[in-house]
Parts: structure tokens; C-alpha cells; sequence
């Protein structure tokens, strides 16, 4: 280990906050532009599956509730974006990456909203899970990442306890409202339990990133928070349990509960989830589609600073 | 004053502001997570949200002007199209992203004129409305001002696009000078101003813009109506309660 | 021997036949007044017609069988997203016309190797509307099949096209072969065929249309399934009810 | 008049149809190609205000009569094009002109189709008027376009009573459906009355036309046909008349109507119709998106020619 590298993990280890001009490992660097990156396209393509349901809202609150929070996801997706850059990539190289299927975004959304139970869903137990994780990463050894995650958490939890709001309405509602709230919730549960990522075991970042504190909580750990939170609510809902493995264990005081089909979050990564092609179809399109706006902006701004110039 | 004015076209009247936004709020919604940059669609959400804020208020009076219990809600979902009355523009698919930007701009420079009218308006409650929803159309008028000018100004593609789209709404924006009897006998109530009155300073608005936007208003004077009485929508109007209207339709009576 | 099953099953089954034919015939029917030629405009029309047609009988038996007094239209048109039991492929968009003719063809050669087998069905009524349809069946595959070869086989550009059509929608094409518990009650009480006995037949004979059209299959064996039990549909199918379900759902009760 | 105008006016005169190969006037031939090419444009622009409904068809028995119609309706186009074609025009050209602006199509397609009652009223008020014209144009001298009108006029009578019966379980349906009903009668009553053009004294072509039998009766006589027709079926719906000027004139023993607003006329015709810009924008991209479509098409069938003229 070189100097600068042990001097580096001593920060780390006394938790004082990696910042941009610090020398900092190659790895650490790149991983974290890996995590930042597809954390903020997970919150650019997260507005998709929202906005499949924004015309559909079906009351006018219903409706200015879910813009005001894709407006947030989209504001989520700037500052991360910002924060990656501090790392020496640009948004644009990023949006590249993704659009090429180098980077990744969230595979919780290539999973379809099929009715309006589903927006609810999306709130309580998609940013729920995403929260648990976050939480854990204010803690997180890089501090521009660490002070966008508080910002970002404070949001999110407001999203999370109005997504569980207009879940409960339609849990408490008529007949066919709580039967698309058993649907959702059915499911969404498995595939939210993936949003944490394979177990510790077969985790490929894992050790490293716990080094690091890029990653402060271990896969498993994480998850088993998020259950044991999340079960009480939908007891409290009045709703089956999606899973029937769900059971407390009185020993070690935790919810027992089965693990996702692993097959199907790897296909689903590879390209091969319900709506993968969807997803990325309309990201490419609006990127195109929007390549004369971008260029039409940037031409006029050039006029304005060159006709300042000449002004002076 | 407003009392002179008879129930009837005063609710007419205010579902003509209400469904202004309801319509234009629902399209600009479309673009949810597919503007051409992140910023873009933080700003049409943003517009969106505005826009749907109006309605609340604007159909909300309605319901209690009518006084037959209908709420907001009950005005935006449970009518269809013939009832609607908005202007014809609004209902307009909303094209590429520069069609969509031209028509937020002729309708906030609509806004902010008419707007700031209304807070003048004998009906307190019109007042009231019209003082939130204009600072709204202020900022509103900025931006979408702001970006005509830069896309006009822009390249040659981005000046041509933006010269489709002028010719193509141009047609559409006189409708909303065109006062019929409902408009006059709200004007002559003291509730609204004669819409012809506007048209000066509107004009004189969009004319600064569009000049540096080095954008041409088209020739031709034929004004598409329809909208504001009801008489004649698009077909696109339709299409669109289909989904904006779909789950109060298809489950009535839910709370959500 | 058809006395073995339960009606649910049966129900379920004919259900998803008559999805299958509802929701194809419903977004052929887009295509009303917008294809690249004459001929194909009344093509598409034509198969529409014959699709929706077999849906009234296949829908009909199912209200039959169900025993609850639903008529055809009324399973048509007033239930929701998760109670459709159509193939994923169906209810894909549209696409382009290559994209519509392929997948038009892929589900083509399904039904004219499925309806021959249901003519021998135990069940004398769902013999006797395969019977119907798969006349009508044999015209669909020999136009779609040979539009595809034409396509296929035509400029680089309209190959290309063909060839992303078929890689688009090859994977849901294994959704049509895979028996689940309803499927296999159907198939031992005689009334259909096992779905993978089928699938020898339908390769051999997409597979001589797709060689003349110079396609080649796509290789993973990715299947995309979830429709014809309803346990996944895509967002699409929502949007697509939205609009067809849309006057039943707004004035229900009416006669049309 | 030369020898061959006199022969040529004198089988016009004794009602012998002029054939294909029949010498003829040129601007006989000009202003047939244009009308029956106008003919043609209709019927294929005609098939987008029915498209509009297709989806929203309300039962699935309704939906398969809309097909069927708007099937024959694109048949029509096809047996137009097919005896405009016979007078030395290609069908791409007309396309082609017809996109330009340089040929027109009815002006009562650039109306939106608004309810489902627009639907019968289109096959009802619509056909209605078009079987008027054509009835009496197959009497028109040239054959083609004659024994077109005779197989057309067959299948459009069909489409009239099913379009009068669907309209008449709106009329006498639920409250709402009567609305609708009235609704549709009245926005589409006065275009129908455009269909027949203007009135006598203002027909541009109307001389001419008459003498070649091209047309039959005025435009006029015409209209007042379709009138005392229809006044009596929208009295039988029980539905209020659309023009409070219709009167039943004993004396003449023809029902009194108001002309249209002839200046709307002549703005639809210009291009300011409600719908002119959506048609043309969806006939426009209709076809050149068919274009790839077209080609290949054309490309395989050369190869297959070539194939099979090497095999002989």
C-alpha cells in the first residue's frame, strides 16, 4: 500500500469524507461513478414508469401529487448527475453509457405499472427500499455522494408516506381498489427485495466496496430491515402477505421470508425483463428526438456570450 | 356588480379558465420522463403542476358557482368532450418539443394579459385566483419566452421547427379574443375584460419575443373556433379524456 | 369426456382464444386509413373484420360457459387489464408496417396450426368455431406469410426492417407453446391440443416462410411470458382498453 | 366543331357511353380525371374520420360493421382510381397531385368526427348525399366511371341504412345517446348541403359539365332531392330539425331550407376546414412512411420476374 493509499483508507476509516480534489484509488473512483451514475439514471428512467400513469391520475390532487414527485425523481437525477462529475465524468458521456448499455439503472423499473395501485406501490415499497439503502449511504465515504443522499433521503421519505397514503385508500377502498392493491403489491414484492442486490454471498462488489464505505450495509442486511419494516404495513393494510414464507422468528427477531428467483434478476439485467426495451426505447427517442433542442440552446447561447463579447 | 350577472355564464365562464389549464396541464403531463434534457422535463413537470393547481381553483369555483355539488373532480372526469371548453390550441397534440413550447408560450402571454385583468375582477373570488395563478403565468411566460427565443435564435433546424410550429398554432390563437355573449355579459358584469381589449397588449408581447426569436408571425387571417362555446372540438380532444378520464369512468364513486 | 372439466377451465381457455383475436383485431383495426398502399388498407380491414368475428363467437361460448349471463361484448369491454388473457405479442404496438405484417404472421401460422387441431375438439361446440375460423386462418398466413417473403426479400432497407421485427418479437413468441394448469385440463379432457405438440408443426411452417424471406430466427431462448395467464401484461394493453372500452365504460348500460 | 367533337357530342347526346379508346375532348377527359380522381381522393380520406371511432367502437358488432364499411370504402377508392386510370393518369400521380394540394377530396371529410352518432350520421347524412350524386352519375356518359357508379351506389345504399339504423339507437337510446344524436345532426347537417357545391348560379363547371353528361343534374336540383329526403327520416328519429328555415312549401311541394354559410365553404376548400391540416398531415405520412414498404414490395417482385424468366 502507497502512502497516498494508506492515507486515503485512514480517512476513510476515521470517517472523514473523501472530496473531490482528494487523491483517491483509481477503483474507488471508478466504482463510485459505476454506483452515482446508475443511481441518477435509476431516477431519470424511474419518471417512466410514473408517467405511464400521470395522464391516467385519477383525481386532480392524485394528479399534481404524482408531477410534483417525478419533478423531484428528474431534480434526484441532477444532483447525482452533479455529483458523478465531480469524479471527472461528464452527463452527457454518461447518458451515453447508458443508452449503450454500459451502464445500468435500477431493474425495479423494467417492471411495468399496470394499475393505478401500482403508483402507490412505487412510493411506499420502491422508495421505501431505495430509502433503506440510501439512509445507509449518508454514511457513505464520499462526500459529495453522502450530502446528495440526505438531500435525496428527505424527499424520498415524503414520497414514500404519500405512495403508502394512496395505497391505503385503495387497500380501504371498494371492492375491485383493494384487489389492484393485492395485485400490486403481489407484484412488486419480489421484485423490490432484488432492488438489494444479490445475496452477500454471490455480491461481486461487495468486500471492496465495504472497505471503502461506498457500500456501509451488506446486501442481506439491508433487505432484512426492509422486510422487517415493510411487513407490519401491509399487516396493518389488511392485506394478504405476498410471499407465503413470511413468518416471524421469535429467535433471532426477524421476519423469515423467501428470496426472489435469482433467474429471473439476471435475465431481467440482461436485458430480458417485461419492459427493458420499452424503457430504453423511449430514453434513446427522447435523447434524439432532442438532439436539435440541445443544439438550437447552445447555438443561441453562443450568439449571447460572442455578441457580449463584442459589446464590451 | 357580478350580481347583475346570471349564474349560468358565470359557471360558463369559469369553466372556460378551468379547462384552459385542465387540457394544456394534461398535455404538457404527456412529457413526463421524455423531454430533450433533464432540466426540460424538471420544467414541463413544474408547468404541468401549475397548471393542474389552477384547475383545482378554477373548477372548484365553478362547482360552487353551478351549485349543483360537483366538485373540481367530478367537472375534469365526468364531462365529455362537447362540454369541455377550452380553446381549441390547448387540446392540440403537442407536437415535437418546440410546437409544445410555442403553444406554453402564446397561451402564458394569453395568461399573464388576461390575468392580470381578472385580479381587477368585481368577483372577489375571481380576483383571489387570478392574483396566485399570475405569478405562476409570470414565471411561466419567462421561461417559455425564454426558450422560444433561444430555439428560434438557434440553429437553422431549430429556427425552421420553430417556424412550423408558429405557422401551424398561429391560426388557433385568435380564439382567444373572440368574445361571444357569454363573454360580453361576464365584461359587462365587471368579472372578466372584454377579451378584444387584450389583444393590443398582447400583441405587443409576443411581438418582442417572437422578433427576437427572429420568428415571423404568419399572414392569414382565418381563426380556428369551436372550443371556447363547445361547438366544435378536434378529434383530438377525445382521445385524450379517454385517458385522463379512464378510471373515474371505469370505477365511478372510488375514493382515491 | 369433455365432462371431466371444470367450467373455469374451459372458460379460461376460451378466454384466451378469444383475447388473442380481440386484442390482434383491435390494433389491426389502428391501422384504419394509414397503410403505404390501397390494397393493404382493405387487407388490414379484412383481417380486423374476420379477427373481431371470431372473437364474437369465441367470447360468446366463454359468457355461455361462464354461466353468469356476460355477453361477448360484455367480457369485451368491461373488464380490466388483469382479466385479459391474450398473448404479450397482441398487444405490442403497432410498430411500423413491417412489424405489424410480421407479428401478424407469426400469430397466423399459430392459429391455422391451433384450429386445425381444435376441429377435432371433443367439445362439438369449439370444434365447430375452429372450424369457421380456420378457414379464414388459411387466407391470414398464405397474405401474411407472403407479404413477409416480400418484405424479407425486398431492398436492404425493407429487409433490415423485417429482420428488426422478427428480433423484436421472437421472444414472445414461446408464450403461445407453454402449457400451464388450465392448459393442460383443457388438453386431457380432449378439448385441445397440448400447446408443445404444437410446436413442430408451427416451426416447420415459420420456418419455410421466414427462410424464403432470407430471415433468420434470432438466437436466446428468452421468453417473454405473463398475458395468457395475466399474471404480467405489458403497459400497453391498459392504454389500448382505455380507448376501445371507452364509450361502455362512460354511458354504461346503453344499447349501440 | 370539328367532325370528331360533333360524332363525340352526338353519342353524348343518344346516352352511347364514350369508351376508353373512344376518341374524347381534352378537357372532357381533363375534368373527369379530375372528378373521379376527387372521387377516389374521398373515399381514401374518408376512411379517417370512421378510423377515428374504430377503436372507440361500443360493441364488437359495431366495430365489425364500421370495418366492413370502411373496407368498401377503400374498394371504392380502388375501382375510382381504376377507371380514372383508363383516361390516361397514373394512380401514384393523382396520390401524389392530391398531396401537392392540387387535387381536392370532399370538403365533408375535413369535419371531425366528435360522438359515436357522428359515426351513423356519416353513413346516414354522408353516404346519403354522395348515393344522391351518384345515383345520377350513372347516368354519366363515360363508361367506366358510370358502371363504377353502378357497383358503388349498391354498397353505399347498404352503408346508408346501417348508418340510419345506428343512428336511430342513438335517438332513441338513454338521454345522453339522444344528445349525441342531435349533436352529430346538427354540426353535420349543413356540411352535407356543401356537398353538393355551390349553388347553380355560382358552379364554376357546371355548363360544360352538363353538356358532356358528365354531370347529370345541377347542383341544386340535387340538393333539394337529398332535402326532401332526409327532412321526413329526421322527423320519423323524432329529433329536432337542424335549421329552424326548414318549412314545407305546399306550393312547390319541396321543403324550404337555408342555404350554408358559403364563406365557410370556401374556407374548408381553402385549407381552413377543422381538419384539413390533420388529414392531409396523416395521408401525407401515411405515405411516405409506406414508401420502404412499397419498394420492397416492388423489389421482390422484380427478383421473382427475373427468376422466373431465367428458369424459362
Amino acid at each position: 500500500m502507497s502512502d497516498e493509499e494508506r492515507e486515503f483508507q485512514d480517512k476513510v476509516d476515521n470517517d472523514i469524507k473523501i472530496e473531490p480534489r482528494d487523491w483517491m484509488p483509481e477503483d474507488y473512483r471508478r466504482t463510485l461513478i459505476r454506483q452515482i451514475g446508475q443511481h441518477a439514471h435509476s431516477e431519470v428512467v424511474g419518471q417512466l414508469p410514473e408517467g405511464n400513469w400521470i395522464t391516467r391520475a385519477p383525481t386532480l390532487e392524485r394528479k399534481a401529487i404524482l408531477l410534483a414527485k417525478v419533478q423531484d425523481e428528474a431534480g434526484h437525477g441532477l444532483y447525482l448527475y452533479s455529483a458523478a462529475e465531480t469524479l471527472g465524468v461528464s452527463r452527457d458521456e454518461m447518458i451515453e453509457l447508458l443508452h449503450e448499455g454500459k451502464m445500468k439503472y435500477s431493474s425495479i423499473f423494467n417492471y411495468p405499472t399496470l394499475n393505478w395501485a401500482d403508483i402507490g406501490a412505487v412510493g411506499w415499497l420502491v422508495d421505501g427500499a431505495a430509502i433503506v439503502n440510501q439512509v445507509a449511504l449518508q454514511r457513505t465515504s464520499y462526500g459529495p455522494y453522502a450530502r446528495a443522499m440526505v438531500r435525496i433521503c428527505k424527499e424520498e421519505s415524503f414520497h414514500a408516506r404519500q405512495g403508502y397514503d394512496a395505497f391505503m385508500k385503495m387497500a380501504q377502498g371498494s371492492k375491485e381498489q383493494r384487489r389492484m392493491a393485492q395485485d400490486a403489491l403481489n407484484r412488486m414484492w419480489f421484485p423490490c427485495l432484488m432492488m438489494f442486490g444479490p445475496s452477500d454471498a454471490e455480491s461481486v462488489h461487495g468486500e471492496q466496496s465495504m472497505a471503502w464505505k461506498i457500500k456501509v450495509k451488506s446486501n442481506d442486511e439491508l433487505r432484512q430491515q426492509y422486510v422487517d419494516q415493510t411487513i407490519p404495513q401491509i399487516d396493518y393494510l389488511g392485506l394478504d402477505r405476498p410471499d407465503p414464507g413470511i413468518e416471524w422468528n421469535e429467535e433471532c427477531e426477524h421476519y423469515d421470508f423467501s428470496m426472489p428467483d435469482w433467474k429471473e434478476f439476471f435475465d431481467v439485467i440482461k436485458g430480458n425483463g417485461p419492459c427493458n426495451r420499452d424503457r430504453m426505447r423511449d430514453r434513446v427517442a427522447a435523447w434524439e428526438d432532442g438532439q436539435w433542442v440541445r443544439d438550437g440552446l447552445l447555438a443561441h447561447a453562443r450568439k449571447r456570450a460572442a455578441q457580449k463579447v463584442a459589446a464590451e | 356588480m357580478a350580481g347583475k350577472l346570471d349564474n349560468p355564464s358565470l359557471f360558463e365562464f369559469l369553466l372556460r379558465m378551468g379547462d384552459n389549464t385542465l387540457i394544456l396541464g394534461h398535455r404538457v403531463s404527456e412529457w413526463c420522463g421524455h423531454a430533450p434534457v433533464l432540466e426540460e422535463d424538471i420544467a414541463l413537470a413544474n408547468t404541468a403542476l401549475d397548471l393542474i393547481g389552477q384547475t383545482q381553483m378554477w373548477l372548484g369555483l365553478a362547482g360552487e358557482v353551478e351549485g349543483k355539488g360537483r366538485s373540481a373532480d367530478d367537472l375534469a372526469f365526468l364531462r365529455d368532450a362537447w362540454d369541455f371548453r377550452n380553446a381549441l390550441m390547448l387540446e392540440l397534440p403537442n407536437g415535437d418539443f418546440g410546437q409544445t413550447l410555442m403553444r406554453q408560450f402564446l397561451f402564458d402571454a394569453w395568461q399573464v394579459v388576461m390575468l392580470g385583468r381578472l385580479m381587477q375582477s368585481t368577483d372577489a373570488r375571481v380576483a383571489a385566483i387570478a392574483a396566485k395563478a399570475s405569478k405562476e403565468a409570470a414565471y411561466h411566460v419567462e421561461r417559455s419566452g425564454h426558450t422560444v427565443v433561444g430555439l428560434g435564435d438557434g440553429t437553422e433546424e431549430s429556427h425552421r421547427r420553430m417556424q412550423e410550429a408558429l405557422d401551424y398554432l398561429y391560426p388557433y390563437v385568435g380564439e382567444l379574443f373572440v368574445s361571444d355573449a357569454i363573454d360580453t355579459a361576464v365584461a359587462e358584469a365587471g368579472i372578466a375584460p372584454k377579451l378584444e381589449t387584450l389583444r393590443e397588449e398582447y400583441d405587443a408581447l409576443v411581438g418582442r419575443v417572437l422578433s427576437a426569436a427572429t420568428l415571423s408571425i404568419p399572414g392569414g387571417s382565418y381563426v380556428h373556433q369551436g372550443g371556447r362555446d363547445g361547438r366544435m372540438h378536434t378529434e383530438h380532444l377525445g382521445h385524450l379524456l379517454s385517458s385522463m378520464q379512464w378510471l373515474q369512468r371505469a370505477y365511478p364513486g372510488c375514493e382515491w
